[in-house]
């Protein structure tokens, strides 16, 4: 199509990023993914303003209601508005999810991309020592990091992102290592361009749509490994509203109270639905060869 | 001569995103029995859909067959239920894939795979099979013990071989061979080709080799047809296309190639590119890049016209020429 | 007429598991200015290698490079910058050899940018890269465009462009033509032999595809598994070959007239491995005509006739 | 093969000790003071220093991990735990296999569940049966493990009470917690499935068994499966690492008394002894299921055996030459 163009000289202004997103524009699947999580960002960034309650509004006549006009999603056992706490809720997953990516991708990216850009010893050591990361599972990791440092938010954080970079590191690597087989780096060795250059210009822009895709993917797995933690108690503490700790504290009450075991369940489920659905479409429209 | 196989009006169109690319327009082709029919073309010029079709391999979706016919001793093909065609494939017509490398399953061994095509068409035992499949081996120029490796353990043209194995091992009536030296090396391709060359004599198999190489089919082919855009535009006898050469794209094609013999300083190529296959152009397909078009050629397609006998050409100016003359 | 390049028992070995492998073993010739060495060869014969040791993408592991007298084997980080602008070189593959997240302009600037050629002048920079566009035969429209919008034959003219653009003395081609259809390499073919022309410049033109080695050479040299094995003008390699594997390569070829076939020579087996030869001749296990001796010593290269050098006991 | 395998247990050793050391060093760095934690609140600083001065917790780091790694590798010792007094081998040794029973049921789920669906959604693909199986996997990956198990608990034993919620006391109670973990984590490997095997259908060698005839099933069952599979297996082992972490939530919410409850519960109740040896005990089955998912790796695919192999005859070395152009 696009040749057809260039043929018949007409101009249409492409890019990159242009197509890609005309692409994901086409995937309903992404699109709607997309929604969901820009909704999921405004529930957070307005959550003052959308929630019906303030989310630590106790009260007592209302405890274990179930859902009603007044309280759409019903309340707790302290008669807390479950509603509002799942809209606050969302500030801390979305953080959580966020900062520990960032962070798993900062410093796993770097490794990766020593490693792979340098090859040899220092590829080696690294990555054996990735081995022996990853030789630990994920959650259990998260969890005994998660013990040993204590409750608390950026704990969390830190515990996740520690979890994660074994694998940034190794898609990193694996990016960078294609990429430097290419032909063009060996052009812009022979064009005089430095090392420095060729990372920055040839090597990043290239590994960088694997990294988003994996970063959006990574995001639903530390959304989920967060509520994991808050669940079993490691993470977030009450009376901050957190979905996995509200979960905890409703668990006791399934018998008779289910509403307050489903509700913070579906929004933790439709923010790493949305993030999948995102991170599917992002993999297709980045990376056209893959669909045929 | 008996015609082994005809194509009427044979047209395939790859559908995808509301675009549709007729690969295959609208083409003819006819194979006496015994033949060797050399296919030529550039990327893109729907040479390998062809042959797929044939072997009823379009893959669906994408692909469709929208019309034509594959007449192929007496049957049409497209016209045979999955049964029928599946016990054509393979025994009746056999295909080599132009890519060695990846056309052998890499987690079985060779000699199963060779043996694999007997099974299916041939009432013998296990054991039948895999001494059939080693004889296979063997006559392809590889040591019967080496019926138990794996792909990976071979070279291109090692695995090409068994690749041709396969493809005989059922002594088919015709080969429709997909650009079969293309991955290989000059003095390995020559192997190869002499091999295919005397297992087609022994056999006598008909054959349609596919190619863009206009030196292989001088070697290999009687009969030639050059494809342009998916359509043939141009088929006769070697000779009649080699020295009475017509079509203006046939001539930029012999203009293109440097000639080992005789020197010449400059080569004189296609003006342009190959036209988009989703956007033809709506009279003959090479004229925005012909040097002889005129306006008709622009509005118009040319129909086949038999220069001589048995050589067409698609072209208006060759009739024209005809008037002069 | 003066020589441009020399190269002097130039060897590339590389470490594997399972041991050195050569795959440039002891390669000597000179190049003149304005003409163009072809070197053929099969897979596997270090040709490549050869080109990517000469432009300094790759080491050598011993031997000589001379670049205008001056040896430039072991040349320091600063002035292999500064001698990039004298040696360029063109690739094989039109899709992986450019940067598919950079324009067709910013792909040719970049040589430019990069040796602040033109003072650093921005607007001088951009007029020079749409008049190497003119002379490429790339349309000035395209100058926006990402390489993907691009068939195969405009994305090899854009890799010439960026050879071009520090107006250099000498390009090393890497099979520039073996991935494009023949109308299209006709016409990159004339391209390059025009530039040629216009500008003066020396190629080492690789390639494994002798008709079109034999049409823009003037010198070839013929490759088996890292050595040099016959070295001659091009017409005349073609009139009369000494060594067994130049004979049988040339009778390989499948030429495009009726009732041209030759009388062919198939050697027996394939391309042994370059890893840990075996002392002799590389040719040797798949020489019709080998004798004992082939398998003891590797034959030197001899000037059998006036320009005509073999490596081969035979003679 | 025997070969591949020693070679395999040879790099499990640096992996383990890597293990011991991250281990060791978390635990090392947890607040805290463990005399105060086994004597009690009211302890005297004399009993304190005593028991702080008899686990050696004085000592330099590196001189506590290498006894630490001494203990473990040449007496089993563990350590004690500081609320029963009991040896940690003794504990968790007594729990560990209920863990693994709970995770190989899963797993046998998973990967019934997750490999049968993926192939006939990929052979289907488009079918109503695709359709609902990629939907239904991709509700369960965006599911938390732990809400599943709490749904599964709400539907099937408060709703209808079909099956028992939470204890380890028959075979009923075993079926909520494997059936969430299992076909929790068959999704991924229908995902993974289904996309390994759409890519092998795809692939030339495909195309070359329906050329030579073969029936469709057949092509599936001898072509596809078991190039698809090499992929799947790796995501499986990785998976039964996700169940060993799994196996932490969902014996919490299940109360099953196994080795995944027991380490929660003692991280709560700060008996760091017993958390280090269980989380030490997990991380070294994840790598032995590794291991194993490494030897059928190479029964799968033979061009892993071969490295091997041709390390030893040397013929081997000269028949595959190497490119380097």
């Amino acid at each position: 199509m696009q040749k057809a163009h260039a043929e018949t000289g007409k101009t249409v202004k492409t890019g990159f990023w242009r197509d890609a997103w005309h692409r994901l524009c086409k995937n309903k699947g992404a699109m709607l993914g997309l929604f969901l999580l820009l909704a999921l960002i405004l529930c957070a960034l307005f959550a003052g303003v959308l929630a019906p309650y303030p989310y630590d509004l106790q009260d007592y006549s209302h405890t274990f209601e179930g859902p009603s006009a007044l309280h759409l999603l019903g309340t707790d056992n302290f008669g807390r508005d479950i509603l509002s706490r799942i809209i606050y809720g969302a500030r801390i997953s979305l953080l959580v999810g966020f900062s520990s990516i960032i962070t798993a991708i900062i410093v796993g990216g770097l490794l990766g991309a020593i490693s792979g850009f340098y090859g040899g010893r220092v590829d080696n050591a690294l990555m054996r020592a990735m081995d022996i990361l990853m030789s630990i599972p994920g959650m259990l990791m998260a969890i005994s990091l998660a013990a040993a440092m204590g409750p608390g938010l950026a704990n969390m954080v830190i515990a996740i992102a520690i979890a994660d970079i074994p694998g940034y590191a190794r898609v990193v690597r694996s990016s960078v290592l294609t990429i430097k087989d290419q032909e063009y780096i060996e052009a812009a060795q022979c064009i005089g361009a430095s090392d420095s250059r060729i990372i920055l210009r040839h090597i990043i822009p290239n590994c960088i749509a694997p990294i988003i895709v994996q970063a959006t993917l990574g995001m639903a797995g530390a959304i989920l490994s967060a509520s994991s933690l808050s669940f079993l108690g490691l993470g977030i503490q009450p009376p901050t509203p957190e979905w996995g700790s509200m979960l905890s504290a409703a668990r006791q009450y399934i018998m008779n109270y289910p509403h307050m075991c489903i509700f913070p369940g579906v929004a933790i489920m439709i923010t790493i639905f949305a993030l999948n659905m995102l991170g599917d479409g992002l993999r297709d429209a980045l990376d056209p060869r893959l669909k045929n | 001569m008996e015609n082994i196989l005809e194509i009427k009006d044979l047209t395939i169109q790859y559908r995808a995103d509301n675009r549709i690319v007729e690969a295959v327009n609208q083409l003819n082709l006819t194979l006496g029995k015994g033949e060797s029919l050399g296919l030529v073309g550039e990327t893109g010029a729907g040479k390998t859909t062809t042959a797929l079709g044939i072997m009823g391999l379009i893959p669906d979706p994408p692909g469709i067959v929208t019309g034509g016919e594959i007449i192929f001793e007496g049957e049409d093909l497209l016209k045979q239920n999955k049964k029928r065609m599946r016990s054509i494939r393979g025994k009746k017509i056999s295909m080599i894939f132009q890519d060695p490398m990846t056309s052998l399953n890499p987690v079985m061994t060779v000699g199963s795979q060779i043996a694999e095509s007997i099974r299916i068409h041939e009432r013998c035992s296990k054991a039948e099979a895999a001494t059939k499949a080693t004889e296979m081996l063997e006559l392809v120029g590889i040591p019967g013990e080496r019926y138990g490796e794996y792909p990976h353990q071979f070279s291109g043209g090692m695995k090409q071989r068994v690749v041709i194995a396969i493809a005989l091992s059922c002594n088919p009536e015709l080969l429709l061979a997909d650009e079969p030296t293309t991955a290989l090396d000059v003095t390995i391709q020559a192997q190869v080709l002499d091999l295919i060359v005397k297992l087609k004599k022994e056999k006598q198999t008909s054959m349609i080799l596919i190619t863009h190489d206009l030196g292989i089919v001088a070697e290999v082919c009687d009969k030639v047809a050059i494809m342009y855009a998916g359509e043939i535009v141009e088929y006769g006898s070697l000779e009649q296309i080699y020295n009475h050469t017509c079509h203006p794209y046939t001539k930029g094609l012999f203009g293109s190639i440097p000639d080992l013999d005789s020197h010449v300083k400059r080569l004189s190529p296609i003006p342009g590119l190959m036209p988009d296959p989703a956007d033809l152009p709506a009279g003959c397909s090479f004229c925005p890049r012909c040097t002889c078009a005129c306006e008709r050629c622009e509005s118009e397609n040319p129909q086949m016209i038999e220069v001589e006998t048995g050589h067409f050409v698609k072209c208006f100016q060759i009739g024209k020429e005809e008037e002069h003359v | 007429m003066s020589e441009l390049l020399r190269v002097e028992g130039l060897k590339k070995y590389f470490k594997t598991p399972k041991g050195q492998l050569h795959a440039v073993d002891g390669v000597s010739f000179s190049i003149e200015k304005g003409k163009t060495l072809g070197v053929v060869g099969e897979s596997g014969c270090g040709k490549s290698t050869l080109g990517r040791c000469i432009i300094h993408l790759l080491d050598t592991t011993d031997g000589k490079i001379f670049f205008e007298g001056k040896d430039i084997t072991n040349i320091r980080k600063e002035d292999l910058k500064e001698s990039r602008k004298d040696m360029q070189m063109i690739f094989q593959d039109p899709f992986s050899s450019i940067n598919p997240r950079m324009t067709v302009k910013s792909i040719i600037m970049e040589p430019m940018v990069i040796h602040n050629m033109y003072g650093g002048d921005k607007a001088k920079q951009e007029e020079k890269v749409l008049e190497i566009m003119d002379t490429v035969g790339l349309a000035r429209r395209l100058a926006d465009s990402y390489p993907h919008e691009l068939d195969g034959g405009r994305r090899q003219r854009i890799g010439i462009a960026r050879a071009l653009a520090l107006e250099p003395k000498f390009i090393v081609c890497d099979e520039p033509v073996s991935a494009l259809d023949v109308s299209i390499q006709a016409q990159i073919l004339n391209l390059m032999q025009d530039l040629q022309e216009e500008r003066g410049l020396t190629y080492i033109f690789i390639t494994h595809d002798m008709s079109v080695v034999k049409h823009i050479s003037d010198d070839i040299c013929v490759m088996y598994l890292g050595t040099l094995v016959e070295k001659c003008p091009a017409d005349k390699l073609f009139e009369k070959q000494f060594h067994p594997y130049t004979e049988a390569l040339l009778s390989a070829i499948p030429v495009a007239k009726v009732g041209a076939r030759r009388e062919r020579i198939l050697l027996k087996g394939e391309i042994t491995s370059p890893i840990n030869p075996e002392p002799g001749c590389r040719f040797a296990p798949r020489c019709l005509r080998a004798k004992p001796e082939c398998f003891r010593k590797q034959p030197e290269l001899k000037e059998l006739e006036p320009e005509h050098f073999v490596a081969c006991h035979l003679y | 093969m025997s070969k591949y395998i020693g070679k395999r247990l040879l790099m499990m050793i640096p992996v383990l000790l890597g293990v011991m050391i991250i281990v060791f060093t978390i635990n090392f760095l947890t607040p805290g003071d463990p005399a105060r934690m086994i004597l009690g609140d009211g302890a005297t600083p004399e009993a304190l220093a005593q028991v702080t001065e008899e686990l050696g917790l004085n000592d330099p780091y590196l001189v506590q991990l290498g006894r630490y790694i001494g203990n473990v590798v040449f007496k089993l010792d563990l350590g004690e735990s500081y609320m029963t007094g009991k040896p940690v081998f003794e504990e968790i040794a007594s729990r560990f296999p209920t863990t693994v029973k709970l995770a190989i049921f899963s797993v046998s789920i998973s990967v019934l569940v997750g490999v049968s669906a993926g192939i006939i959604s990929a052979t289907k693909q488009y079918s109503i049966f695709d359709r609902i199986a990629t939907s239904f996997s991709l509700l369960g990956v965006s599911m938390p493990t732990f809400w599943a198990g709490l749904m599964a608990v709400l539907i099937f034993s408060v709703k209808l009470g079909w099956l028992p919620a939470s204890g380890s006391y028959g075979p009923e109670y075993w079926v909520l917690p494997s059936f969430t973990l299992g076909l929790h984590s068959s999704a991924t490997v229908m995902r993974m499935t289904r996309s390994s095997m759409l890519e092998v259908i795809r692939a030339d060698y495909i195309r070359t068994a329906r050329a030579k005839g073969q029936k469709e099933k057949w092509v599936i069952i001898t072509h596809a499966l078991k190039n698809a599979m090499i992929p799947v297996v790796t995501v499986i082992g990785m998976q039964f690492g996700g169940l060993l972490g799994g196996s932490l939530l969902i014996e919490t919410v299940f109360a099953i008394p196994g080795l995944g409850k027991y380490i929660i519960d003692s991280i709560s109740t700060r008996d760091y002894p017993v958390v280090q040896g269980g989380v030490l005990l997990l991380a070294i089955s994840f790598s032995l299921v590794n291991l194993l998912v490494d030897i059928l790796y190479a029964y799968l695919d033979p061009r892993i055996k071969s490295q091997y192999k041709a390390a030893k005859k040397k013929k081997g070395g000269a028949k595959n030459a190497e490119s380097t152009c």
